[in-house]
């Protein structure tokens, strides 16, 4: 347009005003307050509760479904899910220790490796759903049993034993922290503020908002919506990668088939409780870190509470009917004031 | 005539499910044949393992109900459906010493109450259906555990209900047949049968499929399709229910984790409904589809069983899950393209 | 002499077993407006969406200024400068105005979006377009489906046209809309770039292009300089025949009337809406798109509330709070939308005619199956509709067709009051006929119907009375026969106390 | 389906019928050859040390007695899928089975038919006391293992103090009636000691690690944690390494060697309570071939080198490993699972 329309400079004063919707969303609001709510009401109950053994372990246990969350947003952003994580999770983790402990592997090797490894369970998952024109439910909900398989098959019914400290970097003892915060969480942040920038900043991110806004218009608008699908599930397997590795860094020295068991759903619950839209278009990898924090802090506030521990799942229940519920809420009113009707 | 049976075999998953379920049947038994197998893939065995088969087919067919009903209906509570009001029959017949019949009236009940709170969220406060029930499945889990203090009910009158499942000759022309578990009759072929009632030659059914097929202008045909999507949850819940009361018989105890243990109910009945046809986004599905695809996996993983020694048999029935779901959903994927959809 | 700027000849296309265009040529010069017109289902959207790159020809061949041009891609397209506005807008309802008008062709500065940029010329174009700038921030969800159609069309001049393709641009804009966008297309075509111009308004078309091609069933017709045709030349060369003259008006029964609306209001819609419809009449509504006659329609069948005025049945007023209510109350209404309102697209015919008849197909919650086979039955022979069996998913029919069965839903039961919103919209000429005369059936049998339309010609051909809705009022009601032209006016606000029949001759195509 | 169900039903020939098919299935394991008897065993849970240690036993017991052991275990550690295996080693018409119940009362009737089939049924591991297995083979006393427990974590903690337990699975029957004993004898024994809490953290290691560090922060006092599942005992030590408190909480757990081996010699695990599991797997071996033989238990069994008086209460039909075993730094290098 430039070519036959005379552009005017932007006049600071209006670059100066909101050009985009407020960086932080409203449900991100909600759920920072609500989590600095719990935060308050659990030290006072159990004094424990803000000392940093308390939260340490808390941040390193947040990180792995968090950086997994990450990923899972952008999937679902695109309109897309992805319940094989669990699966992929146990394939990476299981080759890693393996490495870590057979070949003696450093620990840039191990980290790539279990990346690599788990962008290619990825891109499997995105090549099928991209090109084989079904839903992603259904192919991962295939993939995750088939993902099964295969790391039972590694496992080959033993445990991995005597996994050396090469992983220590990411959660253990003191050169695992910087500041007495966990590297895998520290990382954790880097990657989300990295993918908060692509998603908000980049033209590849808002091409994935547009893709799960309107994948036929996406394409109209000339986007590849295939090339984003297939890398947006690669991407999340690389994440699942890093996953694996930060479980087995904050693990005992064993890892069993229990790695990545029921993941899935925790990282989806992360997700969704930080306000991404599962119909897609819409979500923040910021809300999904806060979502999987409220996650592990209901459950070990219920345990430090010292209610029984069968209830936290209760409380997780209540929290994603209450976070969403909270975010429909919103977005009814906010469509009565504009007077649309639905 | 051969081009014909390509068609159908590709583009109607039924003819797709039976030819897979006779490949299964062939191929195990040629196997049992050659030796191959660890024990007999004969009629008794494929009789004994439909014990399994009525839990997962009538969970599938309340998955159906759901995923129908549209704007991405699914139950991820199902399992934990099944886990809650199992405590209930537990209670209801092994603690207060209520009737058979009204325990089940109960459990049911309450199941049926279970699914409501589902439907309530999705119909009426329009949640997501996945979200909605991925809530109720923590809720519903957690409570199951804490109202016996995670211990089982298996006290005398309910460990005796195991005759309800057991497996029986067909009266008549039984003889020459293999017993079947009585479950079979009591319980997933009344279910079968209402769900296809309902589904089929009901108004019900009609505003099922209509809602699930295009919920605006279902609205605009003058169907109420709040109440019938809330309707079709409370019916899944209802059958959870029914499932509650069949576990509980057939493992003799009322477990609260019947439904949920290890990977729960709720990821394999969805995973066997999409097998039978069942479209994830709403409006097509058939009863006949979703049994069939639970016979194809009750003796796929049967014959697996005998096909792999150790721990390889548990191990590659999860491999033919994902395979055949995989492969279903693709052949589905390409004969959409080449023969403009599937039914 | 120059090279024409777009050159299309002998394309083909196919979907499946439809041939939606055969042997068609193109040429587009530069710096001009190039109309095409053609019945609904004549082509038209197809072929520009294979220039757009969105769809690709089975055959022919395609050359941009004089070199052969191919395209695997709408970014292909856009290469070439071809930028587009697609009939249905192809938005993102989460995204902001800003964006959606550089997605896909941000502009960037070191790998990030430039966000200021993009938002410094889309001022522009907003100002362009006469939309307020505060538009610019906000989620196109918020915006009115009129607003989104500028919204497509800011976005299509914001790529570096050389081609600017409009689908229908103007079928939703008001008429202060449209004079913006000429204005627009003016300055553009001053500039050298060529625009291509679907319409149906054909009285737009002398106003703004300089040349037209017309096609019919797929096939270009012919291109004409629009001086040497007259529009009802190009509606003969669209239909393909002479035209008939429209039908002879009926005498409507006198009583008093069945529906009457009473100063009827739907608050940021419309207000003070009188009409009356009595036994054996069809009423005509006719506004343009937004002038808030669809919203009168939902109000009258209870899928928006009321806020002011009555709504009168048999003299008694009524409050139909639901479809379910207004159809218990003897008022039936074909939507507009057929796909999105009316079809269940892979269920049969006799699932989609019965599903809104459900209590007369049944018995305690039983359905009574031989009954829903017979009245789909009786309804296809009724309706004259073309298909083999009653067991035919509707989506695999064409459009007049599946309109036909949306129809027979809200027919089986006689309804004393039939609302009709734009109830040939996307149907062929041959199918709107029959619709026609299935309405004028109705009526003498007994219906009282009111036939809400943005069709000129429609209204004026099937009805015995219409009334113009301007700025959501009744602003003026016209007798059979009345001039297309002074129809119009009254419609564009024009002349608010016309109540007299002019003879002039009206276009009804 | 009609070629399967044309073959005529064979309900009512239990072994020995010798029909075609049953043929078909011996000659699926030609190394069966003879008379070795087929003893099946089915575990909680395949792929975790404990059980796959009593496989190598099992395998071990095969080559000395000259029998086919089978093992199966399914992939969750769930009632229902147990069932299914145990169905097809009905259909492998095996000679005993064995099992070890995710939860007794679910697996009794399952265990009826395949005594019914003729098999000889027995439980190992887990008791299922109302089946109709002949024999339980007992890894240790339920007394013996609480006792043992309670006993270890005492004197870690010198006896006062607060403590607490991360179990594994909540309907875990084992489990829970060890937690019972312990509670008893705690209350007993060592008033002194206060149990503060029990959590269930499933099968999984991360959330038995993450709920032991929860306890330590809930009860900043707390010296004692108890790792009542080969889980959830690394688990624990591993959550009192990583908070630093090595020598502060003391803990103790039913692990199996390999897996406590490096809590152990760091001392974040002051001891590990189990029992020879290779061992308990020959036992389960050697009982299935003796109920396969018809052979009745004496008072006291020379069952190998290794096991030379293994007990047999015959009131509870009850085969006694021996008491448990007292795993420390010093002798966990023995063993090798
Ligand atoms: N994706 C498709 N698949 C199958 N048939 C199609 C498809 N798109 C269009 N058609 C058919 O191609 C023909 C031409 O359609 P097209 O949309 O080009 O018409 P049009 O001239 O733009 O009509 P309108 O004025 O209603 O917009 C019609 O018969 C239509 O049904
Ligand atoms: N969007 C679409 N997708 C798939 N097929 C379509 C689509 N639109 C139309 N068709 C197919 O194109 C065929 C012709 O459509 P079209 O609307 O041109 O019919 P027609 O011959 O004009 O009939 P009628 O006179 O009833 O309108 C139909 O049979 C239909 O199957
Ligand atoms: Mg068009
Ligand atoms: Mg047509």
């Amino acid at each position: 347009m430039t070519a036959q329309l005379e552009t005017r400079e932007p006049s600071t004063a209006k670059v100066a005003r909101r050009i985009l919707p407020s960086p932080v969303t409203g449900q991100e609001w909600v759920l920072g307050a609500v989590l600095v709510a719990l935060w308050v009401i659990l030290s006072f109950t159990t004094p424990a509760f803000a000392t940093s053994g308390s939260w340490q372990p808390l941040l390193a246990s947040v990180a792995p479904v968090a950086v997994m969350g990450v990923g899972m947003t952008a999937v679902i952003i695109t309109g897309g899910i992805d319940v094989s994580v669990g699966g992929a999770m146990m394939v990476t983790g299981v080759t890693t220790a393996k490495m870590l402990v057979d070949q003696d592997v450093s620990l840039p090797v191990a980290v790539l490796l279990a990346m690599a490894l788990g962008a290619v369970l990825g891109l499997v998952n995105g090549l099928l759903i991209a090109y084989g024109h079904v839903h992603a439910i259904i192919i991962t909900f295939g993939t995750a049993n088939v993902l099964q398989f295969v790391g039972r098959q590694i496992f080959n019914s033993q445990t991995v034993n005597g996994i050396p400290d090469t992983l220590d970097f990411f959660s253990r003892g003191e050169n695992g922290r910087t500041l007495g915060i966990p590297h895998s969480f520290v990382l954790t942040l880097v990657i989300a503020v990295l993918a908060w920038i692509y998603l908000r900043h980049m033209r590849g991110g808002r091409h994935l908002y547009a893709i799960g806004g309107d994948p036929l218009a996406a394409r109209l608008a000339g986007i590849r919506v295939q090339r984003y699908v297939v890398l947006t599930y690669a991407v999340t397997g690389l994440l699942v990668g890093l996953a694996a590795v930060f479980t087995i860094a904050s693990g005992t020295s064993t890892l069993d088939q229990s790695i990545g068991s029921g993941q899935e759903l925790a990282v989806i619950a992360a997700v969704v409780i930080g306000g991404t839209s599962i119909t897609g278009g819409r979500g923040s990898v910021l809300g999904t870190v806060l979502g999987a924090l409220l996650v592990q802090t209901v459950s070990s506030g219920v345990t430090q509470l010292g209610w029984p521990s069968q209830l936290s799942d209760f409380f997780v229940g209540l929290a994603i009917a209450i976070a969403v519920g909270a975010d429909l809420l919103r977005q009814r009113t906010r469509q009565q004031r504009t007077g649309q009707q639905p | 005539m051969a081009a014909r049976a390509v068609r159908a075999l590709l583009t109607q998953r039924i003819v797709l499910l039976a030819a897979l379920l006779v490949l299964v049947l062939v191929w195990m038994t040629l196997l049992d044949s050659g030796g191959y197998l660890t024990g007999a893939y004969d009629s008794d065995y494929l009789s004994a393992a439909l014990v399994d088969a009525v839990p997962m087919c009538m969970l599938a067919l309340a998955e159906l109900v759901v995923i129908v009903s549209g704007r991405g209906g699914i139950d991820l509570s199902i399992g934990a459906i099944v886990s809650l009001a199992g405590m209930v029959f537990g209670f209801a017949y092994g603690r207060w010493g209520w009737s058979l019949l009204a325990a089940i009236v109960l459990t049911v009940l309450a199941g049926a109450a279970l699914g409501a709170v589902n439907g309530l969220l999705v119909a009426y406060v329009r949640f997501p259906a996945l979200i909605a029930t991925l809530a109720t499945y923590y809720a519903y889990k957690s409570l199951a555990l804490v109202i016996t203090d995670s211990k089982p009910i298996s006290d005398t009158e309910v460990a005796e209900l195991y005759s309800i499942t057991r497996s029986v000759e067909i009266p008549v022309i039984g003889h020459d047949l293999p017993d079947v578990p009585l479950g079979v009759f009591t319980f997933l072929i009344p279910t079968v049968i209402v769900i296809w009632l309902l589904t089929a030659r009901t108004t019900f059914g009609r505003r099922l499929f209509a809602i699930g097929t295009n919920d605006v202008a279902a609205e605009w045909s003058g169907l109420d399709v709040r109440k019938t999507r809330f309707t079709s949850y409370l019916l899944a819940g209802a059958i959870a229910g029914l499932v509650a009361v069949y576990i509980s018989a057939q493992f003799a105890s009322a477990r609260p984790d019947a439904g949920t243990s290890g990977n729960g109910l709720a990821l394999p009945a969805i995973t066997i409904a999409v097998l039978g046809g069942v479209a994830i986004t709403g409006g097509i599905g058939r009863v006949s589809g979703v049994v069939l695809a639970t016979f194809l996996i009750t003796w796929l993983n049967a014959g697996i069983l005998l096909a792999f020694t150790g721990n390889d048999g548990t191990q590659y029935q999860l491999l033919a899950l994902g395979v055949v779901l995989i492969f279903a959903a693709l052949l589905n994927g390409v004969t959409q393209r080449r023969y403009g959809g599937s039914r | 002499m120059v090279d024409a700027r777009l050159e299309l000849r002998d394309i083909s296309k196919r979907y499946g077993g439809v041939r939606a265009i055969r042997h068609a040529d193109l040429v587009v010069e530069p710096g001009s407006v190039h109309a095409i017109v053609g019945e609904n289902g004549a082509g038209k959207s197809t072929l520009i969406k294979i220039v757009a790159g969105a769809e690709g020809a089975d055959t022919g061949s395609m050359a941009f200024e004089g070199a052969p041009m191919h395209l695997a891609s709408t970014q292909d397209a856009m290469a070439y400068g071809i930028q587009t506005v697609y009939q249905e807008p192809q938005l993102f309802a989460d995204l902001t105005v800003s964006e959606n008008i550089f997605i896909g062709r941000e502009l960037t500065q070191r790998g990030r979006v430039d966000w200021a940029e993009q938002h410094g010329q889309v001022l522009d174009l907003l100002e362009l377009l006469g939309l307020p700038e505060r538009y610019a921030t906000r989620p196109v969800r918020e915006l009115s489906i009129a607003e989104q159609q500028q919204v497509s069309i800011a976005k299509a001049l914001a790529g570096n046209a050389k081609v600017l393709i409009l689908d229908e641009p103007s079928a939703i804009l008001t008429d202060s809309e449209i004079e913006v966008l000429f204005g627009v297309v003016r300055r553009l075509t001053d500039s050298g770039v060529s625009v291509i111009y679907i319409s149906h308004r054909l009285d737009e078309l002398p106003r703004i292009c300089d040349r037209v091609t017309v096609m019919r069933d797929g096939r270009t017709v012919g291109t004409w300089p629009i001086t040497e045709l007259t529009i009802r030349q190009i509606v003969e060369l669209m239909v393909g025949g002479e035209l008939e003259d429209h039908t002879e008006a009926r005498t409507p029964q006198d009583s008093e009337p069945r529906l009457a609306l009473e100063n009827l209001a739907a608050a940021g819609h419309f207000s003070d809406v009188n009409v009356e419809v009595r036994p054996g009449e069809i009423v005509g509504l006719y506004g343009l798109v937004g002038s808030g006659v669809a919203e009168i329609a939902e109000v009258v069948y209870g899928m928006r509330d009321q806020t002011g005025g009555r709504i009168l049945l048999e003299g008694k007023p009524i409050h139909p709070r639901s479809p379910r209510a207004a159809q218990k109350l003897g008022i039936a209404l074909l939507p507009a939308n057929r796909k999105a309102q009316g079809m269940f697209a892979f269920q049969s015919i006799a699932f989609n005619i019965g599903v809104g008849n459900l209590s007369q197909l049944s018995r305690g919650g039983w359905m009574n199956r031989g009954k829903e086979t017979s009245v789909a039955k009786n309804m296809i022979d009724r309706l004259a509709i073309k298909t083999p069996t009653e067991q035919v998913p509707v989506s695999a029919m064409s459009g007049g067709n599946a309109q036909k069965v949306v129809l027979a839903r809200q027919l089986v039961e006689r309804p004393p009051v039939l609302v009709l919103a734009e109830p040939t919209q996307g149907v062929d000429v041959g199918a709107k006929e029959e619709i026609h005369r299935i309405i004028a059936q109705l009526a003498d049998d007994g219906t009282a119907v009111l036939v809400v339309t943005s069709d000129l010609s429609e209204a004026l051909r099937i009805s015995d009375r219409i009334h113009v809705v301007v700025a959501g009022t009744t602003a003026a009601e016209f007798a059979p026969g009345a001039s297309q032209a002074d129809v119009l006016a009254a419609a564009a606000g024009a002349d608010a106390d016309a109540r007299h029949a002019s003879t002039e001759d009206g276009v009804s195509a | 389906a009609a070629i399967t169900l044309s073959g005529c039903s064979k309900k009512n020939d239990n072994g020995g019928g010798g029909s075609a098919s049953a043929a078909g299935g011996s000659t699926a394991a030609p190394a069966a050859g003879g008379g070795q008897k087929k003893i099946a065993f089915v575990p909680k849970l395949q792929g975790i040390p404990y059980f796959e240690a009593m496989n190598a036993g099992g395998k071990a017991a095969a080559g000395a007695l000259g029998i086919q052991w089978l093992y199966q275990g399914p992939t969750t550690a769930d009632a229902a899928a147990q069932t299914q295996i145990v169905r097809s080693y009905i259909q492998q018409k095996v000679d005993t089975l064995i099992v070890a119940p995710n939860d007794p009362n679910s697996m009794a009737p399952v265990l009826a038919q395949a005594k019914a089939a003729g098999i000889k049924v027995l439980t190992s591991d887990t008791d299922a006391p109302t089946s109709v297995r002949s024999t339980f083979v007992s890894q240790a006393s339920t007394d013996g293992i609480g006792t043992g427990l309670t006993d270890q974590m005492a004197t870690a903690m010198g006896k006062k103090g607060k403590y607490a337990i991360v179990s594994c699975g909540e309907t875990a029957e084992n489990l829970n009636s060890w937690i019972a004993v312990q509670k008893k004898v705690a209350a007993q024994k060592y008033p002194g000691m206060q149990l503060v809490s029990v959590v269930y953290a499933g099968e999984d290691q991360n959330k038995a690690t993450q709920m032991a560090t929860d306890l330590m922060n809930a009860h900043p006092d707390l010296t004692g944690l108890v790792g009542e599942c080969t889980s959830s005992a690394p688990g624990v030590a591993q959550a009192v390494k990583s908070a630093g408190k090595i020598g502060k909480v003391h803990t103790v757990g039913l692990g199996t060697p390999k897996s406590m081996a490096p809590y152990l010699k760091d001392g974040s695990s002051s001891a590990s309570i189990l029992w020879d599991v290779q061992n308990l797997g020959y036992l389960t071996a050697w009982a299935g071939l003796q109920a396969a033989s018809d052979k009745p238990f004496a008072a006291t069994n020379n069952v190998s080198s290794k096991m030379p008086a293994v007990k047999y209460d015959d009131a509870t039909k009850t085969l006694l490993l021996g008491p448990p075993l007292v795993i420390t730094k010093s002798n966990v290098d023995q063993f090798n699972y």
